[in-house]
C-alpha cells in the first residue's frame, strides 16, 4: 500500500506541502475525532485525518432531532458541536499522535477573532500537520452573514487565517453559491493553500403531520450520494479556475465516485456520510485506486488528476 | 475485534402482522474476531444494495447464540420495509454490537417493557432466569408479541392492554405503581430496566423520582453511524448532550433532562 | 374532485389571477406538449398544464447522451430543443385547446429580445391562460452570463418581458444561487406576478474508464427526490420573502412530497421526474391531498399554504 | 388503453450465468383494456420501492401470450441487478408497451441478432414461423442465449461466435455477407431486421448500402419516461433528432446519420 507500493504504483500526493500516501482522507464531521474509527480500520492506511470542527470555546451544538435522511442522501444539523480547541489537544490529540497518518484541525468561528485564535492555538500544538478552515459558518458580526457566500467577507477571514498560521491551510468552500470558482479564487488569492468542497447544501424535511420541520434546527446540511453531481460539476469548476490543489468530496461511497472526483481534479478526496454506512469505506477506495490503476495500466495517480477529456 | 461484517440470513419469518424476526449468522471469516452481544446492546443493520434508503437502522439484540444474532422488529418505513424482504441466503450488512448494555442485575429486578420495547429487554429475561418480575404493556393482545416465550423466563409477569384484549386495560406503569406499593420487594432497593415510548418513560420517571431505586432505560434516537463519530443521535442529560449510541443506549432515568414530557 | 367537490373540500387555488382548480400542475419539459401523456391520464383533471420550453426559433438541442441516472436523481441535458413558439401554436395548441385545463406556455431566450418576441408572440395565441420564463438560461450577449443568476441580467429581462405581455407571468428561479429570496424580490419588484421554483441544479457525472462527461454537453440539470431536501428550504426561504404566490417543484414524487412543498409556502406544486417513473402521479397527488385534508379535518387548501410553525 | 399498471412476477429464472427470464401477469383490473404488443416494442420496468434506482428501464417483449409477458435480460447494473431479485408473487410496476415495433414482413426475411438483442427479434422469428434466416452472433457459446428455440422457429440459421466455441468464429456480418453474395435471395430484394451492438450495425450499414435491401434496426438509449415526453432518448436521423421511445425503437438503417461509426 501507499508510495511505491505493489506494483510500483505511486498514490501518494502532495497537498500544500504536506505529502500524504494516498490520496484519502476523512471528512470533517464525519469521522469524531478518530478514536471512533480506530477499532474498525487501522488509521495508519490514511491519506489524513480530518477531525471534527473545532471552535475556541466547545459548543453544546443543536436540540434534537439532529439528523434525518433524505432520497440518497442525509441532512445534519449537529450545530457544530465540539469539545472545543483546548479540549482536543489536551485530550484527544495525544491519541492521534500515536498514527503516522498527518492529522487536519477543521475549526471555524462566529467571528474573524475566533478564527484567528482558533488557527494560532491549533498552529502551535504538536501533532497538527494542517488546518482546514470552515467558512460555512454565518458571522456574527456582519449580521450573519455566512462567510463562505459574501466575497468580502471571505477575503478578510482568509487573510486574517493566513497571517495567523504557517500551518498549510485549507479552506472549505460551500455550495450555496452561485459561482464557487469565484470563491476558489478569492481563497487562493487570499493565501489558501488549497480548497477543499463541497461541503453540505442547506436543505430541510417537513414532517407533515406536525407541520414542523423535523429537524430542531429547522434546516440542514445535505451529504451522501444525492449531492455527488453537483459535487463533481464544482469541483471541475474550481479545476479550471484556481491553481492551488483541490480537496474534492460529497457523496463518495465507493472507488468509483473517488475517481469522478480525481478525474474532474481534485488532488484528494475526503470520505463522510459513507464512513456512516460502511466503516472501512476509506480503506476500500485506497485499494480500489490502486486497482484501477493496474487495470488502467497506470503508474502514478497524478496522470488521473484532473484528466476530464472535454473535447 | 471486528464489529463490521456481513451476514447470511438464516430466518426472517413474520410473526404476526407488525413483527418479524430475523436471525443471521456472521460470514465465516468473520466470526472468530466477533465480539458478543450483551443484553440491550444493538447491530446497525442495512438490507440492500441501494442508496435510498441510504442509512443503517438500530435493533437491539433479541437473543444471542452461538453465533447466530436474532432481532425482532416491526415494520416501519422504507429501511424496516427492505428488511422484512430479506429471505434465507441472502448477504446483510452489520455493525455491532454496539453501545453500553444493561448493567448486569445483582438480584431479582423490575423489567418494564412498552411494545416492541420488548426486543430489548427479552435478552436480559433469558440470560437471567426466574429473576424478573415482567410488565409488559401493548395496545392490544396482538402486539403482545413473544408474551409467552417472556413469561416462562420470568419469575412474575404482569400485562396490560390499551383495549384491555388481554390483561389489565390500562397501562404497564399502572400496575407497576401497585406492585411497588405492595410487593415484598422494597421500593426503595428495587432495580428497573424499561424499554418503551416516551410516555411510558416518563411515567416511570415518576414512580421512582426521589426513591432509591435505579432505574435504567434504554432510549431510541435517529441514528447515522451508530459508533459515536457523527454526533447525531445526542440525547440532553445532567451532564450536558451524550451520544444514545455510544453513552447509551442504556441511560439510568434521572441522568435524563426532560422537557414537557419529551427528553430534549 | 376539484373546487366543492366531495367532501365541501376547497382545493381550487389563485395563481396571478388564474383559477387552478387544485394546487398540482406538471413541470416544463417533463409532460411533452400535453398529448404524451393524455393516454395516461385525463388532462381535464390537471390543475395547469406547463408545456415544454418554447423559443422564438426551433432547437436542435444537445448531442446524446441527453440524460444520466444519479443516486435517487437524473441529469438531463436536453438542450431546450424544442419546435418554437409558431409551431407549438399552429401545432400543438389545438390539441390542448380541448380541455379545460389551464395551458401555461414555459418559454426562453438567448437575449432580451428573444424573450420579449417569444413572450408577445405566445401572448396572442388563442389557449395560453399563462407565461413561464426560464431564466436558467446564458445572456448571449452579456458574455454567457446566466440571466437568472445575475441579478441585474435577471431585473432586465423580466422587467422587459413584463411589458410585453399581460398574461399572468411566473419568473422560474434558478437553485445556483447563494440567496435565492433575493432573486425572488427581485422577480417580484420587477412585475412577476408568481415565481416557480425551483428548476435544476447543474451537475455531472464522469465515465471513469474514458474519462470523460458521460453526457454530451458534458453537465447537465439535476432533477428528482435528490434536490427536493433543497427545493422545500428555498420554498421557505422564498415565501419569507415576497408576497406574490410560489410554485414548487423539485423531486415531488407522491402526495406527501407535495405537501411538504405546500405547508412551507408553496400555493401550487409541479410535478416534473415524477411523471417518467408514474405517469399518473399527478392524479395520484390530487386525489391524495383531498385524502389528507379528510383525515386531518381540513377544508381549504387555503389553511395548509405556508402553514410550517417554527417556534 | 391502459400502459401503466402493476404486474405480478410469475417467474423470474436464471437461463446461465449472464441472462434471466422475467415472466409477468398484469394484474386482474389492467388486464382487458391492455393493447397487446407487436414484435419489437418494448415496456419499462421497474422493481422496488426504491428512488435508486429512480428510473423504469426499457425492455423488449420477448414473449407475449395471452396476458403473460416475458423479457429475455442481461444483468448490467443496479436496475438489472434489482430485477433479478423479484421472485414469484412480487409485483413490479410496468409501462407499455411503447414505440414501433419491426413492420410485417411479407415474404422471407433475414433476422441479424447480437448478443442479447435475440430479445427483440425472437418474437418476429416466432410469430413468422420459418420464414426466418437467422444470423446469430455472441461472445462465445455460453452467451448463445435461446439459441435452441431461435433456430427452431427459423428456416435457416448461422451462428458466429468471437471466440469460436460454437459455429464460425468471427462475426455474423462476416456470415451475412457470403451469404448475400452467394445466396438464392437476391440481394437486392431482401428484407433485414437487427438488433445488437453499435459495431454490428454499423457493419450492416456497409453491408446494405446502395442495394435495395431494407434494413430495419433496433436502437438501445438511454431513457428517462420512455413515452416521448422527455427528448431525452433521442438519435441523429437525416430528418433531425427522432425520439428513440416514440418514433422508434426500429428505424430503417439509412434514416441515421451516422458519425465515425456511432450514432450521434
Ligand atoms: C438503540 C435502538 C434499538 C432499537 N431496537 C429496535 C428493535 O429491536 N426492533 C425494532 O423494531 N425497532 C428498534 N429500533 C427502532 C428502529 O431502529 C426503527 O424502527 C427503524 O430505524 C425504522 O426504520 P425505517 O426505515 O423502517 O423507518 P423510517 O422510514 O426511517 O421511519 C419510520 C418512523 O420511525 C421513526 N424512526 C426512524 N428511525 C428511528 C430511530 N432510530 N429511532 C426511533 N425512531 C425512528 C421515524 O421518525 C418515523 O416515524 C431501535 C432503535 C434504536 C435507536
Ligand atoms: C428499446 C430498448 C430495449 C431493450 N431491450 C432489452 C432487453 O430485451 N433485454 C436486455 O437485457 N436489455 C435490453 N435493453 C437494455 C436495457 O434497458 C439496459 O441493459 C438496462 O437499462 C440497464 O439498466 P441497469 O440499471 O442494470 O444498468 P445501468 O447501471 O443503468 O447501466 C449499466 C450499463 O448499461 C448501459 N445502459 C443503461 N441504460 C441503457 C439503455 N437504456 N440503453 C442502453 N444501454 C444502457 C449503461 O450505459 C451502462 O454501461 C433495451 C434497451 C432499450 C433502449
Ligand atoms: C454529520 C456531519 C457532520 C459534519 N460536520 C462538519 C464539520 O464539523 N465541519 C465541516 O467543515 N464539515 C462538516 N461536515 C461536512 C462534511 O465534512 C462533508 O463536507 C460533507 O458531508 C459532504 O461529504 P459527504 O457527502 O461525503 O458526507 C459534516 C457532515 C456530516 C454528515
Ligand atoms: C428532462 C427535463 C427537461 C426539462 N426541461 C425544462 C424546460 O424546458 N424548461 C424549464 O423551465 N424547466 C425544465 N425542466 C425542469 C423541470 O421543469 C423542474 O423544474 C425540475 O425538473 C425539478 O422538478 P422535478 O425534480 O420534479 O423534476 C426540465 C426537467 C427535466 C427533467
Ligand atoms: S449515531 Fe452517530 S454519534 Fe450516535
Ligand atoms: S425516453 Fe423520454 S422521450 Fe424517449
Amino acid at each position: 500500500m501507499g508510495s511505491g507500493g505493489i506494483n510500483n504504483i505511486n498514490i501518494e500526493v502532495d497537498i500544500a506541502g504536506l505529502k500524504l500516501k494516498n490520496p484519502v482522507m476523512t471528512a470533517s464531521g464525519t469521522f469524531g475525532y478518530g478514536e471512533e474509527y480506530s477499532e474498525f480500520l487501522d488509521l495508519n492506511m490514511l491519506g489524513a485525518i480530518v477531525v471534527k470542527g473545532l471552535s475556541i470555546t466547545p459548543r453544546q451544538g443543536n436540540p434534537t432531532p439532529r439528523i434525518v435522511e433524505t432520497p440518497a442522501g442525509m441532512l445534519n444539523a449537529i450545530g457544530l458541536q465540539n469539545i472545543g480547541v483546548r479540549t482536543f489537544i489536551e485530550e484527544k490529540l495525544p491519541f492521534l499522535r500515536h498514527f503516522k497518518t498527518p492529522v487536519i484541525a477543521n475549526f471555524f468561528g462566529d467571528s474573524i477573532d475566533e478564527y484567528v485564535q482558533a488557527a494560532q492555538e491549533l498552529s502551535s500544538a504538536d501533532g497538527i500537520h494542517g488546518l482546514e478552515m470552515n467558512i460555512s459558518c454565518p458571522n456574527k458580526q456582519a449580521g450573519w452573514i455566512v462567510f463562505g457566500t459574501d466575497p468580502v467577507t471571505m477575503r478578510q477571514v482568509v487573510t486574517a487565517v493566513r497571517k495567523a498560521t504557517s500551518l498549510p491551510l485549507i479552506v472549505k468552500l460551500s455550495p450555496n453559491v452561485a459561482d464557487i470558482s469565484l470563491m476558489a479564487r478569492i481563497a487562493e488569492d487570499s493565501g489558501a493553500d488549497a480548497v477543499s468542497l463541497i461541503n453540505t447544501m442547506t436543505g430541510m424535511v417537513i414532517d407533515i403531520k406536525k407541520r414542523r420541520p423535523v429537524l430542531a434546527n429547522k434546516t440542514g446540511g445535505l451529504s451522501g450520494p444525492a449531492i455527488r453531481p453537483i459535487a463533481v460539476r464544482m469541483v471541475w469548476e474550481v479545476y479550471k479556475a484556481v491553481k492551488i490543489p483541490i480537496i474534492g468530496m460529497g457523496g463518495i461511497m465507493n472507488t468509483s465516485d473517488a475517481l469522478e472526483f480525481l478525474i474532474a481534479g481534485a488532488r484528494a478526496v475526503a470520505i463522510g456520510t459513507a464512513n456512516f454506512i460502511n466503516p472501512t469505506a476509506t480503506i476500500e477506495i485506497i485499494e480500489g485506486l490502486e486497482k484501477f490503476m493496474i487495470e488502467e495500466r497506470l503508474s502514478d495517480i497524478n496522470e488521473i488528476i484532473g484528466s476530464l477529456k472535454t473535447d | 475485534m471486528n464489529r463490521y461484517f456481513k451476514a447470511i440470513v438464516l430466518e426472517n419469518s413474520v410473526l404476526n402482522n407488525h413483527f418479524r424476526l430475523l436471525t443471521i449468522e456472521a460470514e465465516r471469516i468473520a466470526i472468530d474476531a466477533r465480539p458478543n452481544p450483551v443484553p440491550g446492546q444493538f447491530y446497525m443493520l442495512q438490507a440492500g444494495n441501494t442508496y435510498d434508503p441510504l442509512l443503517k437502522r438500530p435493533f437491539s439484540i433479541f437473543r444471542y447464540e452461538d453465533g447466530l444474532m436474532s432481532f425482532l422488529y416491526r415494520v416501519r418505513g422504507k429501511g424496516t420495509l427492505l428488511l422484512s424482504s430479506l429471505k434465507k441466503g441472502d448477504i446483510i450488512d452489520v455493525i455491532g454490537p454496539l453501545g453500553n448494555g444493561y448493567p448486569e442485575p445483582e438480584g431479582d429486578f423490575i423489567a418494564v417493557a412498552g411494545g416492541i420495547g420488548i426486543a430489548s429487554l427479552f435478552p436480559l429475561l433469558s440470560k437471567f432466569k426466574n429473576r424478573a418480575y415482567l410488565f409488559y404493556g401493548a395496545r392490544n393482545k396482538q402486539e403482545l408479541v413473544m408474551i409467552d416465550e417472556a413469561k416462562t423466563f420470568s419469575k412474575e409477569s404482569f400485562v396490560a392492554t390499551d383495549d384491555g384484549s388481554e390483561g389489565h386495560r390500562g397501562t404497564v406503569t399502572d400496575l407497576l405503581k401497585s406492585f411497588l406499593n405492595s410487593s415484598l420487594i422494597t421500593h426503595h432497593s428495587s432495580l428497573i430496566y424499561a424499554c418503551g415510548p416516551s410516555p411510558m418513560l416518563k411515567e416511570l420517571l415518576h414512580i421512582v423520582v426521589g426513591e432509591k431505586a435505579k432505574c435504567y432505560i434504554s432510549l431510541e434516537e435517529h441514528m447515522a453511524c451508530g459508533v459515536g463519530a457523527c454526533i447525531g443521535c445526542v440525547v440532553k442529560t445532567v451532564s450536558g448532550y451524550k451520544r444514545v449510541c455510544k453513552e447509551g443506549p442504556v441511560f439510568e432515568i434521572r441522568e435524563i433532562v426532560w422537557n414537557n414530557g419529551v427528553m430534549k
